[in-house]
């Protein structure tokens, strides 16, 4: 045992289950857009302890987070790569905790990096109440009002111009950015458009009362309207597929792939019914 | 302040609370207005009980001898300096104006790519600069000709002052913040384009290798003379 | 108003006298300005033989109960309507902006911190600071660049103006509420990068011994020279 870290010899056993009980816990609401951060995050996780920031438990904290990522995940909310960052940080820090302490080394011990989040959380916590306290004061224009309707004051020195250092540097800002932005064309995309696709293949649904390779085809259609194979057979091809499924879906086309990768081959659909038992 | 001293009997006592209470509003409101207000719209205000008109006696009274008095103007009532103390509000004429659109780029330019000549603005702003707006900042004392661009026309070049530093608040020219502070302040958004540089400032008064002391003043100053 | 009044004896009728002429043109003064006047400019218009500070404890006692009060604020004195009374001036004002919390925070940040810079405002928050964050506290006035920590990038350092002190109604940055605390809490000490305490803020325009200092600004910047 002597090799644990401090912080993990003062945490009692039971500390283990945590992580289960926390994602069952019905407060852990999972927004993430509510929260300024990993670290804003963490904050409101290690309040949940209800013990002095200065004494909360890192391990339990770590996983409280960990779990909060992974219920995040499961129900596929975007996360920031911030919060990814944090918990791959946090799995690091798990691990050294819970792992024997290798030999005094250059890198910090697994205590003094958990001992650094914890000041990280209580300095952002009292900066949080500071600003809290701001907001509160007395504000002018809110609380306490200045004359309405000023007269000026002759004094020397005074300014005959008025320009503040804000306002210099938008205007040179604005001005560089409109100058710079050329007059910018953007270059022609060669593709083959859904609509596009769709006459095309309505051309065809005339002519294949047959299983027709649908590549061929294609290829036959660029090479008669100029279309250069190598930037546009992806769009013609995907463009098509397209407009084939909905034309599958609309029963105007029968399609049929004999394998994974096979050639397609497209046929107009016959009149008779669909072959179903409704 | 005679309106909250206590009274012998009870209503008087009250209603002297309410004339002081309706005094300090209509004060309150005609300090923080900014145009006068009618006695109709400081009535809105006043407790109901108290008659409008003693309010106002009472603060026109009571500001008589200030340096600040209650002056019925435009058809309602506005605190004014006391006349015999206008000597210390300045006359109109020196109200500071905010500096223009133009000048304020023009300004910037200068500052971030001195020693900079008036062609070199204009190909940075992609427009003419007026005269007037040189002479403005030159007047502010923001401005000050370097020399001369060891170019055809020995173009004047500009740079800033102290002066201007002083009032910008700026400890030195290169405190200007960067690209890349720029954009991080928010004054640069969107994608930036590649060509898009701001250079390190640099207000060294010493002559650049393509410049050329300012020598006779009385040579014509800008290119003007070239036309 | 006591100070009209006339005493018995002629000496301490002229000073009663001199006082009460004080008090007027202060009086005009601060009322006339928006910004908060500092006791030096005061002192410029007041007779020499009447103290500043005579003529500010007068006023300051004489607006105590009323509707507009005198006030130390930004390291001045101004005017300003009594807090009780912001339910009256509120909805005829212009509401100012809302801050949001991310911008309560960096304001806040900078306030305590201060001279701090945009990644040190990160390294607090934990979180990159959006786009439009800082532009929304430079345009209200309250944040200028102080100058450049001396450090790799040199990057720019920030603090907060005389009109955020105003804003807030704080006198001096070390009237910031709950510094008392922060500082019993240990969080007051020492440099913000080294360890995670807080620094006594300090708004002071002065550069600190990590802030580049503006130097001879005749010296060409180093970055110049050397290209």
């Amino acid at each position: 045992m002597g090799n644990w870290p401090s912080m993990a010899a003062e945490l009692p056993f039971q500390e283990d289950g945590t992580s289960e009980r926390a994602s069952g816990e019905p407060s852990l609401v999972i927004d993430v857009d509510g929260y300024e951060g990993p670290l804003d995050l963490l904050l409101d996780l290690a309040r949940r302890q209800k013990v002095d920031l200065s004494r909360i438990s890192i391990l339990a904290l770590a996983e409280q987070y960990l779990s909060f990522i992974e219920t995040a995940r499961a129900l596929r909310l975007e996360l920031a790569a911030d919060y990814l960052v944090m918990a791959a940080w946090l799995a690091y820090l798990k691990s050294r905790m819970l792992l024997p302490e290798p030999p005094k080394g250059e890198e910090p011990s697994a205590a003094d990096l958990a001992t650094a989040l914890a000041l990280r959380l209580k300095r952002l916590e009292t900066i949080r109440a500071a600003a809290q306290r701001l907001a509160t004061r007395e504000r002018l224009g809110r609380d306490v009002f200045a004359r309405g309707a000023p007269e000026v004051i002759a004094s020397e020195g005074r300014p005959i111009w008025e320009a503040e250092l804000y306002d210099l540097l938008a205007a040179y800002a604005q001005q560089r950015q409109k100058r710079i932005r050329q007059p910018m064309s953007v270059g022609h995309r060669q593709v083959l458009s859904l609509v596009e696709a769709r006459e095309v293949l309505a051309r065809l649904v005339g002519e294949a009362g047959e299983w027709t390779a649908i590549d061929g085809y294609l290829t036959r259609y660029m090479r008669s309207h100029g279309l250069p194979t190598e930037t546009m057979t992806a769009t013609v091809r995907a463009s098509s597929l397209s407009a084939m499924l909905e034309m599958v879906r609309e029963g105007v086309l029968d399609l049929r792939q004999d394998g994974a990768f096979a050639p397609l081959y497209v046929r107009r659909r016959s009149a008779r019914p669909p072959a179903l038992d409704l | 302040m005679a309106w909250v001293e206590a009274e012998e009997d009870e209503e008087g006592w009250d209603a002297d609370q309410a004339l002081a209470r309706a005094c300090r509003i209509v004060e309150a409101l005609l300090f923080a207005s900014v145009q006068p207000l009618s006695a109709q719209e400081l009535a809105k205000s006043v407790p109901a009980n108290v008659p409008i008109e003693r309010v106002i006696a009472e603060l026109e009274q009571s500001y008589a001898m200030r340096g600040v008095t209650l002056q019925r103007v435009a058809g309602g009532f506005a605190f004014r300096t006391a006349p015999d103390l206008a000597y210390l509000l300045a006359p109109e004429a020196e109200q500071p104006r905010k500096l223009s659109r133009a000048a304020l780029e023009t300004l910037a330019i200068i500052a971030y790519h001195q020693p900079v000549t008036r062609a070199e603005i204009e190909e940075i702003r992609g427009v003419a600069t007026a005269k007037g707006t040189l002479d403005i900042l030159l007047e502010a004392g923001w401005l000050r000709l370097r020399g001369r661009r060891r170019s055809p026309g020995r173009p004047v070049t500009f740079g800033t002052t102290p002066a201007f530093l002083d009032h910008f608040g700026l400890d030195r020219i290169d405190d200007l913040p960067g690209l890349e502070e720029l954009k991080g302040a928010g004054f640069i958004e969107g994608r930036l384009a590649k060509d898009l540089t701001v250079p390190v400032p640099d207000d060294d008064p010493g002559l650049h290798d393509d410049e050329d002391p300012l020598g006779d003043l009385f040579t014509p100053l800008d290119d003007g003379d070239a036309s």
